[in-house]
């Protein structure tokens, strides 16, 4: 279990996944149930367990339409959909997947003078931790 | 007269402080207050500080007597250690002139030993003002802001100190301080004085006299009508008694300490609703008569009993800081078009 | 200056061994205001307490410190025995020098040294002490009852068969509330019309029992034992006395399309009304929103009809007072309303229904005759779904954080009468858990699986969609098969949460009661006082308290009536002098006691003030009703004047307590 | 708007809708604005002011004010507004019996301010927008009027008005102040640090009870520190801890019913900070409870007499933020 | 050899009656040692405590002040501890913002049950009081000997 990922996924969400009762309306109400390995009820369960690199290996994440359905409808506040999309950006954010690395830059600067400083910057606040 | 360059004015501390205790007006937290000097500590430009001299001799509060309390015994202790000689140095002209004043409440019999006691030890060293504001009136009273009273009188120009003794205790001190010091002439002195009158001359309190409250007016202040609404906002705090160096009201308190009994004495004020408070009550039951009580004391009763002498030095600490702006000036204004 | 006695008990060896008990008398002898100090065995015993009594008459004493055990042990027991030499019981402070001091120490050095100081502080307090009377309340000898369901006819009848007249305040035209819409009850499966109607019955024919039907409290004065009510009894336009309830009027009447109320507006019933046809009192009413003679003058059809002459259109309002000695809480609840929970769509569809609706559905004198049809076409459904939690555990701001308590079990029943009458019925139940604690509740439950072969799914529904014909789509989520469901149904029904009953509020104000903040009632201790309010004379009865189910109803409202009775029984209230009171002479009105005190125990006047320059003030000022104050003293924090000061614990007295305590 | 009012007065007091006109009146200087009572329409013309030197805080004399016969007119700046209503939700005057004006403030100063730039001799000030010239015996000064406000003023919570029966002028809005700034500067500072700060500044104290007195949160029949039988009577500070215990305990009990009007801070003849005193339970107040304004409406329930079940636990203050 | 930790503070309790008082008792009964540095004054609940009676007990030569109630909803009156738990946070709050040591007030919930938790509760409270020596900045001299 990686504490880390699963810190960074509930802060990045906000969500509490121990609010949950286990009732599973989410999943009832969630129109890409039958598309998923791991429904919304699952997820924040496994959130909970700390099992984010499963999920973040699951094409589950993707099905999500982030209609936020489940979060309209949960009884208890715990918005499964913001999990959701916080562990695909957890995917993004892997370090190691990095579309750019600082050694790049020189090289990247030289090709285009005009690129904007922010794109770096916005860049490097993204792809690194 | 003696002079020392201001470059030296802490060496000149440093001398007197050397065996007695020095007070110097200097900056406390923003505010000017008499301190007690140490080295380094600087003395203030303000014109004055918000608590008079008046502090060193009657302090706000203080010990009376002491019993020590046993099971069932008790024992009277009197607190009283002899009390150091110190220096309260800096003060202005209409501070030094509240002694005079204090002296005719404290020094006549039955004398008040604890103040008597500290007049004894204390010496006072004069500050001639060059630099008065707006809510200065010393000059109402006689008093010469160039020219002070005091044990010994110093004046402040641009680079020197000068001083002068004007009594024995004050000459005792310039004795010792003699040899930092170099004697010198009063042209100095006497050009600042010259300036310093010809701006008294333009405070817009320069005409302001209480003349009329000479005389046999008593009754007549005292039934004006005008006491209502000169009193109407009058909060009833303490504060122009306690800044005021001739207010000179007490109050006798018990403090159980827990193995005895304090009593001390603190300022009170006329202001207060407990003020005089009596088993029988208060002789003054609204803020209008306590009111009444604190301007017809400084102007009118005080003079009655005293020579013609107003309890009032126009030192102006009312002026700024009364809350709501109400002070003895106005009162003062205002109750004359009645006489 | 108090003339004191210290009395130092050794507790045989329980305070000895480890405190000098010598010391502590020899040292306390010379404290201030002691005059006799001795030690002695066991100061609890006979010949101790004579030892005490013997003092007291023979030094005068004002007072007695008694350095002992815990005051929580023998305060009232030494009480007593000064009081019966003449000193006021509470001229007498104890020091606790056994449970926290020679229990605990084992340095007798120190500890002596503690029970010093401890006797030091009882003794700095005993100088402050003044005498004090506990006061005396008359009693009221009658009771009443807010609200008329089960647990408000329960609580009113075991309080008439004590002996004591009881008012039932009931604001509906009829008594019978909730229950009288049921049509069975869990888990023995009998009518609830069978066995409520006896009990309705028995208070009309009651004559200790008077019921106020169609009518509100409107104001409560007063407090434990002398409360004044304001009950309003709306005008019904029909005379109660003349009216012999025949039901003439109800089937001449032309407004025939009002909603029916009972019947959850699944029927409609005329413009004067007699509920349902066993209402107590069986007297009809007119609704004055339909009625077309009250709303234009047109019609007096009823008038006409009726033989006994009752109906009487110019009938007004009327206000009654009445006193009273205690007063029952027994407001009940209601569904709550489902318009924020669209995912059901029960605003939408005829036949997705809540369970109350269900009730009335399958009840014999509901609309259907007891036939299950579906509301929108009357046919018979073949796939029922049932939701449970709808609104309950519900976080999110839609529904109710708590737990119903009572659906699990209901829809077991429903589940399993249809199962029973329909078997050709699919019945799905979807639960988040079952909850069925309670005798034969689970095995009940079980029943309906087991024996009638409802289907029970461990998930959520998440979306109702009806379909064009007819059909209502049901999605859900299978959870232990990990699946989504999608189900036709015939019908929905919606286990929807409950709530108290709208009007408990205002009451609550009114009676100086404190609700928690899903507005149910608070009781005085949540386990040992259960059917009380913190409000001395104000008890709760069934739902209003939290939710429950029919036997717990009962059996609270049982209790309530015993602790009434109990209350009513007492000759006179005997009043706990150690009580907060003002000095109105430097009472602000400020109102910040009044906003902290649980028990309202605290008024204001306005009264008139000599100043000191002899004019005259009024002012508004605090008064605190000694009957009704129980002396928590939080008042006397909140007052910034210090004018609210509480007996027996006043500000100097504990004061005292901490200089005795921290001098040396 | 000081002739607008004026003529709004004299209105008042001719159509008989109110009997007294509760204002500020000129002084000897230009600084020195003393509250009065008007009754006539001379007294208003004559002496009647409203400059940027009317401080005062006027609500607390209704205390006083309608204890007597008759209707009173009172101008209200906005953050006197919110006493006015403190005063009104702990019942402390007779709302008909009074007729509230709310009156634009553009901020405050005072001489103490004005002074405190180095100015003395002041003979006269003018105000031109915000640009204010003192001219004193010595010199003449220009200022931005920001530059010589009140700190309060600088720290402005409110330009609205929660109270009036009309209004002169256009109502502000409530503002974004910073006004817990300096609290939160203390917070930061080690605990010896602030202890220093608290013990420099509350050993100035005098106990002249100005800040007591001109507070209208403190409107107490009898107020405890003059009242022998409270245990905690005091006439003077005669120990620091007396100094430490007067101001603790004042600010006690004005929490939760402090508006922060800053009268306290303003009056005090030694500058002492004490609105810093007031602000520390307003700011905790509205960290530990919930934003709360005293006196933002009638009748609200002030922190101190209220709760939640959910409340945090004292030990709260172990573990915050800080040192 | 000098004792160590001669220095013994000065700790007052207020104790509800219903809870903490009874809790205290508790402890004796069990037999539960804590130092003897710990004086009671019982009062009937917490939100009786003025801080004023806080204050004092500083002022007349206390180390350490601790408030002992009912649990929160378990208050005999209901509500009272509610109350006084927003008091001594606030109270707490400012002598900590005055540099007063924050360790030197606590409050604690014990219930009559609890006598376990009263005496561990004194035994640590007495221990950090008595690590910050004597109450230097709250004190009034003249009550000292």
């Amino acid at each position: 279990m990686n504490n880390n990922l699963k810190e960074q996924v509930l802060r990045m969400s906000g969500v509490n996944p121990l609010k949950c009762m286990r009732c599973g309306k989410c999943s009832a109400t969630c129109p890409s149930y039958d598309e998923m390995e791991y429904h919304p009820h699952q997820i924040v369960y496994m959130v909970e367990k700390g099992e984010i690199e499963k999920l973040m290996a699951s094409p589950s994440i993707y099905k999500c339409l982030s209609c936020f359905a489940c979060v309209e409808r949960c009884p208890r506040d715990v918005e499964p959909a913001k999990l959701v999309e916080a562990i695909r950006l957890a995917v993004i954010r892997q370090q190691g997947q990095n579309h750019l690395k600082a050694k790049d830059i020189p090289d990247l600067i030289e090709a285009d003078p005009d690129l904007p400083q922010q794109a770096l910057v916005t860049a490097f606040r993204k792809y690194t931790k | 007269m003696l002079k020392i360059s201001l470059s030296k004015i802490q060496d000149l501390f440093a001398a007197i402080a050397a065996d007695e205790a020095l007070y110097i007006p200097a900056d406390n937290a923003g505010q000017p207050q008499f301190m007690r000097w140490q080295e380094g500590l600087a003395m203030t430009d303000a014109l004055n500080t918000v608590r008079s001299a008046k502090d060193f001799f009657f302090p706000q509060t203080e010990n009376l007597v002491s019993f020590k309390i046993q099971g069932k015994s008790i024992e009277i202790v009197d607190p009283r250690t002899e009390t150091e000689d110190f220096v309260v140095f800096g003060v202005r002209a209409c501070d030094v002139r509240s002694f005079s004043i204090l002296d005719r409440v404290f020094l006549v019999d039955p004398k008040d030993t604890y103040y008597e006691n500290r007049r004894k030890h204390g010496t006072l060293v004069s500050m001639a003002c060059s630099r008065p504001a707006e809510t200065c009136f010393c000059h109402t009273f006689g008093i010469d802001a160039a020219e002070p009273e005091g044990d010994a009188v110093c004046w402040k120009t641009e680079d020197s100190l000068y001083i002068r003794a004007n009594t024995e205790k004050g000459e005792k001190l310039l004795e010792k301080l003699r040899p930092m010091m170099e004697e010198c002439g009063d042209e100095a002195v006497k050009a600042q004085q010259e300036k310093t009158h010809e701006i008294l001359g333009k405070l817009p309190l320069n005409n302001f006299t209480t003349e009329k409250f000479d005389g046999d007016v008593l009754l007549k202040v005292f039934n004006s009508d005008k006491w209502k609404s000169l009193s109407e906002a009058c909060l009833g705090c303490g504060t122009c008694t306690f800044v005021c160096p001739t207010c000179q009201c007490y109050d006798i308190r018990d403090f159980d300490t827990g193995h005895g009994v304090q009593r001390f004495r603190c300022w009170d004020s006329c202001m207060y609703s407990d003020f005089t408070l009596m088993a029988s009550g208060n002789p003054r039951t609204s803020q209008l008569e306590r009111f009444r009580q604190r301007f017809m004391h400084k102007l009118v009763y005080f003079p009655a009993n005293n020579d013609g002498i107003y309890g009032c030095v126009g030192c102006g600490r009312c002026l700024s800081k009364c809350p709501i702006s109400m002070n003895i000036v106005k009162v003062a204004k205002c109750l004359e078009g009645e006489l | 200056m108090q003339k004191i006695g210290v009395f130092v008990c050794w507790c045989g060896s329980n305070i000895a061994a480890t405190v000098d008990v010598q010391a502590v008398s020899d040292t306390l002898a010379k404290e201030p205001g002691v005059v006799y100090a001795t030690n002695y065995q066991y100061m609890c015993s006979e010949s101790g307490q004579n030892l005490i009594k013997d003092a007291i008459k023979q030094y005068g004493l004002t007072g007695v410190v008694i350095c002992s055990c815990s005051p929580r042990m023998h305060e009232a027991t030494f009480r007593k025995a000064v009081a019966s030499v003449g000193l006021n019981p509470y001229m007498l402070e104890v020091a606790n020098i056994r449970e926290q001091c020679s229990w605990i120490h084992k340095d007798k050095a120190l500890a002596t040294e503690k029970a010093i100081t401890l006797g030091r502080a009882a003794i700095a307090k005993v100088q402050l002490n003044a005498p004090l009377q506990a006061g005396e309340s008359p009693v009221v000898k009658r009771a009443l009852v807010i609200g008329g369901g089960i647990a408000g006819i329960q609580t009113a009848l075991d309080i008439a068969e004590a002996g004591f007249e009881v008012d039932i305040v009931e604001k509906q035209p009829t008594i019978g509330g909730k229950m009288a819409q049921i049509d069975k009850t869990f888990p023995t499966l009998d009518c609830a019309a069978c066995i409520l109607t006896p009990k309705m019955v028995e208070c009309s024919q009651n004559d200790k029992v008077h019921i106020y039907s169609y009518s509100e409290v409107t104001s409560v004065k007063g407090f434990v034992g002398n409360f004044t009510v304001s009950i309003k009894k709306k005008a019904r336009y029909v005379a109660e006395n003349k009216c012999t309830g025949c039901g003439e009027c109800t089937t001449k009447c032309p407004m025939k399309n009002v909603p029916n109320e009972f019947n959850l507006g699944l029927d409609n019933r005329r413009a004067i009304y007699i509920p349902f046809a066993q209402a107590v009192p069986k007297v009809a009413t007119i609704d004055p929103n339909y009625c077309n003679m009250l709303k234009n003058g047109k019609c007096g059809l009823c008038a006409k009809v009726c033989t006994a002459g009752a109906i009487d259109y110019k009938q007004q309002d009327q206000v009654i007072e009445e006193r009273y000695g205690a007063i029952v809480v027994a407001t009940g609840y209601n569904p709550i309303k489902l318009d924020k929970f669209e995912e059901f769509d029960y605003s939408l569809s005829k036949d997705v229904v809540t369970s109350l609706e269900l009730e009335r559905l399958m009840n014999a004198a509901g609309p259907t005759g007891g036939t299950l049809l579906r509301p929108s076409d009357g046919t018979h459904p073949h796939t029922i779904v049932f939701v449970q939690c709808v609104g309950s555990r519900d976080t999110s701001g839609c529904g109710k954080p708590y737990c119903s308590k009572i659906c699990c079990m209901y829809t077991a029943k429903h589940a399993m009468l249809i199962r029973e009458k329909y078997p050709d019925t699919e019945v799905y139940v979807f639960y988040i858990d079952v909850r069925t604690p309670g005798k034969n509740f689970d095995e009940f439950y079980r029943r309906a699986v087991e024996q009638y072969g409802v289907h029970y799914i461990k998930g959520m529904v998440g979306k109702v969609a009806p379909r064009a014909d007819g059909k209502i789509m049901v999605q859900a989520s299978d959870l232990l098969a990990n699946e989504q469901l999608h189900i036709e149904a015939d019908m929905v029904v919606l286990a929807a949460a409950i709530e108290p009953d709208k009007s408990a509020r205002p009451l609550a104000t009114m009676l100086t009661a404190s609700m928690d903040t899903n507005d149910f009632f608070t009781e005085a201790h949540p386990k040992l006082r259960p059917v009380e309010s913190p409000t001395a004379g104000i008890f709760l009865s069934g739902v209003c308290q939290g939710p429950k189910d029919i036997p717990e109803t009962v059996s609270q409202a049982s209790a309530a009536a015993a602790k009434v009775i109990g209350l009513l029984v007492t000759a006179k209230l005997t009043t706990n002098p150690c009580v907060a009171h003002c000095n109105e002479l430097m009472c602000n009105g400020c109102s910040s006691c009044e906003r902290v005190c649980p028990y309202g125990a605290i008024t204001y006047v306005e009264k008139e003030f000599r100043m000191p320059d002899r004019t005259t003030q009024l002012r508004r000022v605090a008064s605190v009703n000694p009957a009704v104050c129980q002396g928590c003293g939080a008042c006397t924090v909140a007052c910034p004047s210090g004018a609210m000061d509480l007996n027996g614990f006043s500000n100097s007295q504990i004061m005292a307590e901490v200089d005795a305590i921290c001098q040396k | 708007m000081q002739g607008m009012m004026i003529a709004r007065a004299k209105e008042l007091l001719q159509n008989g809708t109110v009997n007294r006109v509760l204002g500020w009146q000129t002084g000897e200087f230009v600084y020195d604005i003393t509250p009065a009572v008007f009754e006539t329409a001379e007294e208003l013309d004559e002496k009647f002011v409203y400059n940027a030197f009317c401080g005062n805080n006027l609500s607390k004399y209704l205390v006083k004010e309608t204890k007597k016969d008759g209707k009173i007119l009172v101008f209200l700046k906005p953050c006197d507004t919110y006493s006015f209503n403190q005063l009104l939700t702990e019942h402390r005057f007779d709302r008909e019996k009074v007729y509230a004006i709310g009156i634009p403030c553009d901020g405050k100063t005072s001489g103490e301010m004005v002074k405190s730039k180095g100015l003395s001799g002041i003979t006269g000030i003018d105000e031109d927008g915000d640009n204010i010239t003192v001219h004193t015996i010595y010199e003449d000064k220009t200022f931005n009027r920001d530059e010589i406000l009140e700190e309060r003023c600088r720290t402005c919570k409110s330009k609205k008005h929660v109270a009036y029966d009309e209004l002169i002028g256009e109502d502000g809005e409530v503002l974004d102040s910073h006004r817990f700034d300096m609290v939160a500067k203390l917070e930061a500072m080690t605990p010896d640090e602030r202890f220093a700060f608290w013990r420099s500044q509350l050993s100035k104290c005098i106990r002249c009870n100005a800040c007591r007195n001109v507070c209208p949160a403190c409107t107490c029949e009898k107020c405890v520190f003059d009242n022998p039988a409270s245990g905690i009577a005091q006439k003077a500070a005669a120990d620091s801890f007396e100094e430490n215990m007067f101001h603790i305990i004042r600010a006690f009990h004005v929490a939760g019913r402090c508006t922060d009007c800053g009268e306290c801070s303003r009056v005090c003849p030694q500058n002492i900070p004490l609105h810093l005193l007031n602000r520390k339970f307003i700011k905790d107040i509205d960290e530990l409870y919930g934003d709360y304004q005293a006196g933002a409406e009638v009748g609200s329930r002030a922190p101190l007499v209220n709760y939640t079940a959910e409340d945090v636990e004292p030990s709260i203050v172990y573990h915050r933020e800080g040192k | 050899m000098p004792e160590v930790n001669a220095y013994k503070p000065k700790i007052v309790a207020f104790c509800c009656n219903w809870c903490s008082y009874a809790g205290a008792d508790l402890a004796g009964t069990n037999r539960l040692n804590y130092p003897a540095d710990v004086k009671i004054i019982r009062v009937p609940c917490s939100c009786r405590v003025n801080p004023m009676f806080i204050l004092r007990a500083f002022q007349r030569g206390a180390d350490g002040v601790i408030l002992c109630g009912c649990h929160p909803g378990d208050c005999h009156y209901t509500t009272g501890n509610y109350y006084a738990r927003r008091r001594m946070t606030l109270l707490f709050s400012m002598l900590d913002y005055l540099g007063i040591e924050k360790e030197r007030t606590r409050v604690e919930w014990v219930s009559a049950a609890e006598g376990a938790k009263f005496a561990a509760t004194m035994n640590d409270f007495v221990s950090t009081v008595a690590a910050l020596g004597e109450n230097k900045r709250l004190e009034d001299l003249r009550c000292k000997e």
